[in-house]
């Protein structure tokens, strides 16, 4: 069983309504150091190991977990976790 | 292996009082003793203090609710069950009832409010109606303080969350500000369903040897003891373990599939897993039914991992359901699931011994009398005293507003949070999927067509906690005939009423005499307008830092409306129609808008109310509307004449002249009870006056963009489109300002 | 006219789209379960508004894994009227039988109002009964209606008259370029935010919608008419 | 300039809709060595650096970015990025 963690985020060129809102209301909280914000998603998968595991995220990103039009992904194969 | 080893022993919960902590009393520990003729263990702890705690008992509330007239031709279901029910005809009803979630609210506003929603949706698809409609009923601190915003936004996200998903229209509503809700916002969420009256189930475990099954989402360590952190009042260190996450898409399923299985004849009874979840359902099914239950908590679908049986059975993970089905059909019950995509399991039988027997890992883990948990819970006959606070506000010489130019008080006035438009809330709810909502948010009862019929519903809240912070008894007969005013008003007979009694600590003798006193008002009220109470839900402990909320007893009513050619809604049609008020101003000012304005509190008499008049000018209006000589129709409520006119005439283009025949603050601020804005054609004005006895000729609609108010030694003009942008922008303007 | 009202777990606005065709247009109308493969004897394809899937992960983004939607775009390919109504028009674009992508609503909040829109392109399927430019009310009722495409995809949307309907005097959800409602270069699928079917019945007060359903069965009709004669 | 990435994931008591749902049509898309799905946030700051950078953070997460009545945050603080 492995562990993988999946972060996407928005494209750049792609506007984030909700990253600028919050950096918004940080300005005006005060905390006017904080240049900018993306808002993304984190996901964590537990996933049985197989031969052509790196291929099987790709696609279940590709295809579910990620809409390629507006975003982009990234991930992480983490150690063996117990099942 | 099991985790049972780690609680404290049946000698060590007696000698450690363990069942303190759980909000049993010594001598309800005592109670459970004799009851078992033993030491309880600490899942059966669990069981009692839950079962027996205000919010499931209604051990203090009982005495004051048995008070309530429940009675009526047209009642096919009283309080008890899920929802109460009342007959709208041809074969069909309608179900409905409002509850709380505030304490969950105060704590997480956004799953607080959003489960609320969920809760309250349940308990009336499991009565076998289809849900048609929400409303809910909300109060908050001051909007200027951040925290109170923060709870005011998250709380109608949540709401806006978990009803959008679900699809079920929320019509209406109404949101109060006051600085008593500070940390102790309400958040009463009402649910109203159409249902035939064959399909009307009830929460009964009937037949030695069915099968109990569950279905739903599964169980987890959310929300343990809920229904005891409700009935305490918020401190800081609140218990935080009890939030519970709403997933509006599992109970879409879950009711799309409940209302499938109400038609199997399978089914033998059905109940939700509200408050105390596993506990509840299962102990009130048994004790309805004079039966018991055989429970194998091995079989619970269960979340998490070495879950003990004191927290399956106190869960309350929501989007759940208990259900009693044929003994040998379990199969054919699965198949309805199934094809929702949910995963119905078998979890125990039906037995003959009145207990409610739960088995872990092979061993009898509890055993306790289901009558004992659910019926036979104590009941305590609180104490109640007259607050010293009442009789000074009786012994007041009655205020009056000063008022140097009218048009700025009114503009004022339309400006308060509490009269302001709503329209910052309710743009964020789908009031229109199902495409039935006649009327909209904005007008006084919302208006649900009944599709294939003429029939239409009315629905409305209402609760105006100021004059009940004055007088309870008097306050409790204005909620339900401010209530009954808007159902009129929309043209619809009231036909009955569910409640939310939101109070302080029922401990405190002059808290309880609040509840007695408003209950004892509504129930007068009721009485008089033939609206009994079918359902309704309990909130006390509702006091942060020793202060308690103004009393504030929600009411949500029904009506029916024979035939959709009779909506009336509350703005004016068109220029030239008359305009009527139907009854004087007679100048109460106690707990009145301009009260609070002026003086920032409300002190003195409640406005008075006479019962007869108003049951007498409803039935006349209503005679009026069925008639067809009423174009448009609105109660005064908060703010007086002054309000109502100017709320008919924001949105329409059009303006008003009227003509009062005495001092224009008086005539214009006072919240004099049982009176409305009636405007008519020409053509009807006669036979609307033969119809309507009180009614009194003001003046004309006009196609001026003025409001113009004259007196004997008066003549004021108004802008209604400065007005209106200061109505509707109030909120909004709140909102978007930063701290 | 045979419609098929596509139903995913979820789908709210089923009824509603299914009381537009039968009572609004008098036509037949079935619920389609999204575990059935075929469409087979149906005209039109109409994916109602909702939350298919609770919209978790993204609205539209599990829907389009549904048995049903290769049968949907097998429709679309054969050129039949294919209409999402806010959802739908979600699970269209997460489906790539419309280009584009929906993001959150400007101000983060669900609107459910009554907005005006334009009608760009009354030369299609779907709005032939309505003019060029005429402005109706129509219902928004969604959370993610901020509608999103790179340069050339707008281009392109704009060169082939893709773009059907938009937001007339005030944009409600800051779509890109006001968009509203968009056609495939075909001009067989329709995704569009707004509501028609919520404003097809009179005793609701509004009877703006109709015209599209007209349109379709309009189109419908004439299509039949020159192949049967 | 620093950039921070937060992530932010449910308690694990807490239900997550989301992940369940996802988990569930997966399954039901013949991934069935999916074993677990949890959706969380992933946010990326742009910040300014400060003697108290790390402070900051935590009060930028705990007052606004994560809600820790429900959810656990976990942080990094990255390279120097240009401005
Ligand atoms: N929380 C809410 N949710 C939905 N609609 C609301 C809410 N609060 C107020 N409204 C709507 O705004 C309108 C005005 O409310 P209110 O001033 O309380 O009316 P009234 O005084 O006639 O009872 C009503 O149509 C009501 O349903
Ligand atoms: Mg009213």
């Amino acid at each position: 069983m492995k562990k993988v963690k999946v972060f996407i985020t928005l494209k750049e060129s792609v506007l984030d309504p909700q990253g600028q809102a919050v950096k918004e209301s940080l300005h005006n909280m005060d905390y006017k150091n904080v240049n900018d914000v993306r808002i993304g998603k984190y996901i964590e998968l537990e996933i049985e190991d197989s031969a052509n595991l790196h291929q099987q995220i790709e696609e279940l990103c590709d295809k579910m977990l990620a809409n390629t039009v507006i975003e982009n992904y990234r991930y992480e194969v983490l150690e063996e976790v117990q099942s | 292996m099991p985790l049972t080893h780690l609680e404290p022993s049946p000698e060590q919960i007696e000698q450690d009082k363990v069942y303190r902590k759980m909000g049993l009393s010594e001598k309800e520990y005592e109670n459970v003793k004799n009851i078992l003729g033993r030491r309880p263990n600490y899942t059966e702890t669990g069981l009692f203090s839950v079962m027996w705690s205000e919010h499931c008992s209604y051990k203090t509330s009982k005495p004051v609710l048995k008070t309530f007239p429940t009675k009526g031709k047209q009642v096919l279901q009283g309080p008890g069950e899920g929802a109460g029910i009342v007959d709208i005809g041809d074969g069909q009803a309608v179900a409905f009832k409002i509850e709380s979630h505030n304490h969950p609210s105060a704590v997480e506003p956004y799953q607080g409010a959003a489960t609320g929603v969920g809760g309250i949706i349940r308990d009336v698809f499991s009565m076998g109606a289809r849900p048609i409609a929400m409303l809910n009923s909300l109060r908050f601190g001051d909007p200027s303080i951040p925290r109170v915003k923060y709870l005011f936004e998250q709380i109608v996200a949540g709401i806006a969350g978990y009803g959008n998903c679900i699809g079920i229209p929320t019509v209406g509503g109404e949101i109060a500000f006051d600085p008593c809700y500070n940390e102790n916002p309400l958040v009463n969420a009402m649910c109203v369903g159409l249902i035939n009256h064959e399909d009307i189930q009830v929460g009964q475990a009937r037949g030695l040897g069915n099968t109990v099954m569950y279905v739903g989402a599964t169980t987890g360590r959310d929300g343990i003891h809920g229904a005891t952190f409700a009935s305490e009042e918020l401190t800081e260190d609140a218990e935080r373990s009890a939030v519970q996450v709403g997933d509006p898409f599992m109970e879409k399923l879950l009711l799309e599939a409940c209302l499938e299985l109400i038609k199997h004849d399978a089914l033998v009874g059905i109940q939700d897993m509200g408050a105390a979840g596993l506990v509840s359902s299962s102990s009130e099914m048994a004790s309805k039914a004079g039966m018991g239950i055989h429970m194998n908590l091995d079989d619970i679908p269960q979340r998490e991992t070495n879950m003990t049986p004191y927290e399956m059975m106190l869960s309350e993970s929501q989007e759940r359901m208990l259900i009693v089905v044929k003994k040998g059909r379990e199969d054919e019950i699965t198949a309805i699931f199934e094809k929702w995509g949910l995963h119905a399991v078998t979890v125990g039988e039906v037995i003959e011994e009145k207990v409610l027997r739960l088995e872990h890992k092979g061993e009898i883990v509890a055993e306790v009398p289901v009558d004992a948990l659910a019926e036979d819970a104590p009941v305590y006959h609180m104490p109640s005293e007259e607050p010293a606070k009442y009789r000074e506000n009786q012994s007041m010489a009655p205020w009056k507003p000063q008022v140097e130019n009218i048009e700025e008080t009114l503009t004022q006035l339309v400006s308060m949070p509490t009269i302001a438009s709503k329209e910052w809330v309710y743009r964020q709810y789908d009031h229109m999927v199902q495409t039935n909502t006649v009327v909209a948010p904005g007008s006084d009862a919302a208006v649900v067509r009944i599709r294939g019929t003429r029939k239409a519903l009315a629905m409305t809240t209402d609760c105006n906690a100021k004059y009940l912070s004055l007088d309870p008894l008097v306050g409790g007969q204005i909620a339900v005939s401010e209530a009954a005013r808007n159902i009129v008003c929309s043209g619809g007979l009231p036909l009955a009423i569910t409640d939310c009694l939101n109070f302080g600590n029922p401990e405190k003798p002059e808290v309880f005499w609040e509840i007695e006193q408003a209950a004892k008002g509504m129930s007068d009220a009721c009485l008089s307008l033939n609206t009994p109470v079918i359902s309704g839900n309990v909130s006390l402990y509702n006091e942060t830092n020793k202060h308690a909320i103004d009393p504030t007893p929600v009411v949500g009513m029904v009506g029916l409306i024979k035939d959709i050619d009779h909506v009336t809604t509350s703005e004016f049609k068109q220029a030239g129609d008359a305009i009527y008020v139907i009854g004087k101003a007679d100048g109460s000012f106690g707990g009145s808008a301009i009260q609070l304005l002026q003086e920032g509190n409300a002190f003195g008499k409640a406005p008075a109310l006479d019962l007869a008049i108003e049951e007498q000018r409803q039935a006349q209006l209503l005679e009026a509307i069925q008639s067809g000589y009423v174009q448009s129709a609105h109660d005064l409520s908060d703010g007086g004449l002054g309000v109502a006119l100017a709320e008919s005439v924001f949105g329409t283009g059009l303006g008003a002249e009227v003509e009062l025949a005495n001092d224009l603050a008086i005539e214009l601020f006072s919240e004099t009870q049982s009176r409305f804005l009636v405007s008519v054609t020409k053509e009807n004005r006669e036979a609307f006056e033969a119809i309507v006895n009180d009614a009194i000729f003001l003046g004309h609609v006009t196609d001026k963009q003025s409001i113009q108010f004259s007196s004997k030694n008066d003549v004021v003009t108004v802008n209604p489109v400065e007005l209106e942008k200061a109505w509707k922008g109030a909120l909004t303007c709140f909102m978007k300002t930063e701290n | 006219m045979k419609a098929a009202v596509i139903v995913f777990p979820g789908s709210n606005c089923d009824q509603d789209m299914f009381y537009a065709i039968k009572e609004g247009l008098g036509e037949e109308v079935e619920y389609v379960w999204h575990t059935e493969t075929s469409l087979d004897g149906f005209d039109a394809v109409l994916i109602p508004g909702g939350f298919s899937y609770g919209d978790y992960l993204r609205s539209g983004a599990i829907a389009r894994f549904a048995n049903i939607m290769p049968a949907v775009i097998q429709a679309a390919k054969e050129g039949k009227p294919v209409l999402g109504v806010c959802n739908g028009f979600q699970i269209l674009l997460e489906a790539g039988l419309l280009p584009g992508a929906m993001l959150r609503n400007r101000d983060l909040k669900f609107i459910c109002e009554t907005v005006p829109l334009k009608v760009v392109n009354p030369n299609t399927q779907f709005t032939s009964e309505y003019k060029q430019d005429e402005i109706i009310q129509i219902p928004i009722a969604h959370g993610e209606g901020n509608y999103y495409c790179n340069e050339e995809t707008l281009a392109e949307l704009k060169a082939n008259n893709q773009i059907v309907f938009t937001y007339d005097s005030q944009n409600p959800n800051g779509s890109l370029a006001d968009i509203a409602g968009i056609v495939n270069k075909e001009g067989n699928v329709l995704g569009m935010m707004p509501h028609p079917e919520r404003a097809a019945d009179l005793v609701l007060g509004n009877d703006d919608g109709l015209k599209l359903f007209q349109s379709i069965l309009k189109h419908w009709r004439d299509y039949h008419a020159a192949y049967t004669s």
